[in-house]
């Protein structure tokens, strides 16, 4: 499928869905990568090593430090899937080379969790 | 989205990586906005200032930035984690000191103002109408442009710090007039029209609206009300602004069933061990209200008043800060209610505030429950 | 008072005119007040804006001095004669405004930022505190010195244009800590503690203390009371500052005899035609209780309310300015009912006004009989 | 009398003493030199080319403009003796070239209406 670039890079992994939004900051542990909202349909899951595949992220400004310090711990995401990117995302990707696109609707509902995909946001494809 | 040669140059690298660093951010966050070009931007509100939110991680990004980055245009600062006076009195630990001073010492180097914080449209000059800022404080980004009549997008920490660093942003979404209009309306049905009402209908508002909410069948909503919409709207979700009176589209409804339902989610404990006044920090006019509402009062509890440095000298010479400690209140400069380190839930259950924004970090990060009065109901119902 | 060889050799006009002038300014103000040496000032504040007041000599003054001079600090200015956007509304002859215009353009074009505004310290921000500034407008030195932790002299108008135009002033008086303390104590012992009462209060003190004043006894006392007691104490003496509480030295009660006598010069009439609000401007803080005030009442006769131009898009979005209207009053920005030429004896016999600085320059410059009343007062007795 | 130099200059005049402060901006009019203070012991007299005796200046920091209004409207006075020189006449004298001196208190009491003396504001003498 086609996607639009945001943050530049490859990545190679399983894919992890996130039903519901993700507030970085308060929401997943900075350190450990856990997700620690206990609303959340990820909760107590390990988003780190996987190709994290969510809508949007809402929340604080801060939770772009939050993204930059899931990779500095190495529990960071090895890309990232949105249908809508948002600045706080977006800019915590780029701060932390995580490699972030844009999905169309058709084909983000089309990812399933724990299937192998590579994430190309080069190319503005994912295989 | 199209850059200058200039602005390319530097995204390649050859005006030394901060830039670089600056640009690649600008860069993921105009495509990610659809923007069409980077436009100028006058001044810029950062976050990521509490060691609490930012970590190490923060702390050691931010001591190596400072070792060559220098702001570019005016840069102001979200609060931190204690007040400079007061550190001692807090049984923090020393890393936390330590990493917090760090911290400070990196934004004040790289030419940041020493504000921290998170109402920098109250205790700075505002420039004139129509001004492109950067605001990442979400309660400052809304009332910069739904009352201060200035133009930013809701920024995250980064984006501001890559426009404090380059004086630029990219032009989309709440930049650019045609973006501004709301398409839905939220319709007030509720009373009493106090600073809690108004910060539930402005968390409510935040999680249905898109980037721009009309706010209409407002009663008495002034000034104050406003900063406590804004920070309930900041909150909740990644509206922007909101307007005052219907717009045509769609109109939902913030009714008492609403109202309650909001209230129900944030106000956790029927009563509380300590009092915070503050998130947004209080400016003169509250604490000048404060003061002649305690006439004869005093605190039953601790309680704790969160405002900007930069009225520590009026509050002084005024002598608000002797009636104030005479009520058994707690004026703390530098921080805020919310993300504070000073609220700790070992030794805490529950806190009494009236801001909706605080009770929701409360709650979310500091783990204690939380117990919403009006500054009106405190002041009758936590004071002898 | 010593000059450095810089100082020595622009005063003998070694770098123009302008600055030759300047600094025998300088020079005369540091020999009249026995100054030591000239001190850096960071930001100064002009009186003499108002055609009004100025007249022909000041305008052409102004223009060619302009000609080649600019400002080297930050500068602000005082009111002007009228509302840049409602010049057509008042009749004003054409001369008028065209000679305030010409003012206007060569006070840009020196580089001061066109506030108009006698409340620089509540629409700027301040500088830290002890920070010398040169603030011609009294209200505005009182308040500094007193209230913002900033150190001024009482400022002229010309004293104030050569620290612009230098970023200096001699170091004097109010300027050296040791002349700050005061040697004489007002003790109040009046009721009610309104507006009315603090500029009286302020007034009567003007005129007994030197350069500082103590206050003791007040009862109240908040921001809004402290604006009409710096104003009061502006209007009729050289004072430059106070502080609160009862100091060594001399002691003087302002007691019910002495107020109203202090009333009985200022307040000469037992009506007026027109209200006019302001004298200082009315901030944002006084505009927001006033609005409340007026809920569901409006006034019976034309009131005028005055402001900073830099809070008008914060009372257009607040929707402020839509109730005040609906009230029957008329907000006007630039300009202040101190000296303006709104208010004309031919077709105006008497003004009630809640400034007793506004009453002293409305009978002495406008020739018209005030009406003192505070503004609780003003809502019950003249609004229906 | 040797008296203190505020600004530089010389003037030869017949004296006239105010007993009350002057109040520039308000008290006297700008354009004919006359005191139109109705409290004012000077009431209705025209200040100009005299030597203006007055302990000091009050009121206004705009006042320093009416002494150079009188100075341009040819109504000004061609010399000032105060007992305290404040800073509104020091800068007012100062640009309009108004000579002013600061004279001790039994010299400047010594001063009577209608004197004719010579206000040196160089050397620092009344002659």
């Amino acid at each position: 499928m086609n996607v639009k670039v945001i943050v530049r890079g490859k990545a190679k992994g399983a894919v992890l869905c996130a039903q519901k939004p993700v507030n970085f900051l308060g929401g997943i542990d900075k350190k450990t990568g856990l997700v620690r909202d206990e609303k959340h349909d990820l909760f107590g899951k390990f988003i780190g090593n996987k190709i994290l595949v969510f809508p949007n992220g809402v929340g604080s400004s801060v939770g772009a430090y939050t993204i930059y310090s899931l990779k500095y711990n190495q529990s960071a995401p090895l890309a990232i899937v949105c249908l809508k990117a948002d600045i706080t995302t977006a800019s915590g990707c780029a701060i932390s080379d995580i490699p972030l696109v844009v999905a169309e609707k058709k084909d983000y509902e089309s990812l399933k969790n724990g299937q192998e995909i590579l994430v190309d946001a080069i190319e503005g494809k994912i295989l | 989205m199209e850059l200058t040669k200039e602005e390319e140059s530097a995204l390649d690298g050859k005006h030394g990586e901060t830039l670089a660093l600056a640009y690649r951010i600008l860069v993921a966050i105009g495509e990610a906005t659809n923007a069409d070009k980077l436009i100028p931007v006058e001044w810029a509100h950062l976050s990521g200032v509490n060691y609490n939110t930012i970590g190490d991680a923060g702390e050691e990004f931010l001591s190596h930035l400072s070792k060559d980055a220098k702001f570019r245009i005016k840069t102001t600062v979200n609060p931190m984690g204690f007040d400079s006076d007061n550190v001692s009195k807090f049984h923090l630990d020393e890393e936390f000191v330590t990493k917090q001073q760090s911290i400070r010492n990196s934004y004040v180097k790289m030419g940041a103002t020493p504000s921290f914080s998170c109402i920098p449209y109250e205790i700075f000059e505002l420039p004139k109408n129509g001004t492109q800022v950067s605001f990442a404080e979400s309660n400052a980004a809304i009332y910069a442009n739904s009352i201060s009549a200035l133009k930013t997008n809701k920024e995250s920490a980064f984006s501001a710090l890559a426009s404090a660093l380059t004086g630029k942003s990219p032009h989309s979404d709440l930049r650019d007039e045609e973006n501004r209009k709301p398409n839905l309306t939220i319709r007030m049905k509720t009373e009493p029209a106090d600073e809690i009402t108004y910060g539930l209908l402005g968390y409510f508002a935040g999680k249905e609206a898109g980037s721009s909410v009309a706010i209409s069948g407002t009663k008495g909503l002034d000034r104050r009300s406003c900063k406590s919409l804004c920070a309930g709207m900041g909150t909740s979700g990644s509206c922007g602004m909101f307007t005052l009176g219907e717009e045509e589209g769609e109109k939902i409804d913030f009714d008492y069933k609403e109202m309650a339902r909001v209230k129900d989610e944030l106000n956790t404990s029927e009563s509380g061990d300590i009092i915070t006044l503050g998130s947004p920090q209080l400016g003169l006019e509250e604490i000048s209200d404060l003061v002649a509402k305690l006439k004869g009062r005093s605190f039953r509890k601790q309680c704790m008043i969160f405002c900007p440095r930069a009225i520590q000298g009026q509050i002084r010479n005024l002598g608000y800060d002797k009636e104030l400690t005479r009520a058994g209140g707690e004026i703390l400069y530098d921080c805020c209610t919310c993300l504070t380190p000073l609220v700790d839930k070992e030794n805490i259950d529950a806190v009494v505030t009236n801001s909706v924004k605080g009770a929701y970090y409360l709650k979310t990060s500091n783990g204690v429950d939380v117990n919403l009065k009006s500054l009106h109901q405190i002041v009758e119902e936590e004071t002898k």
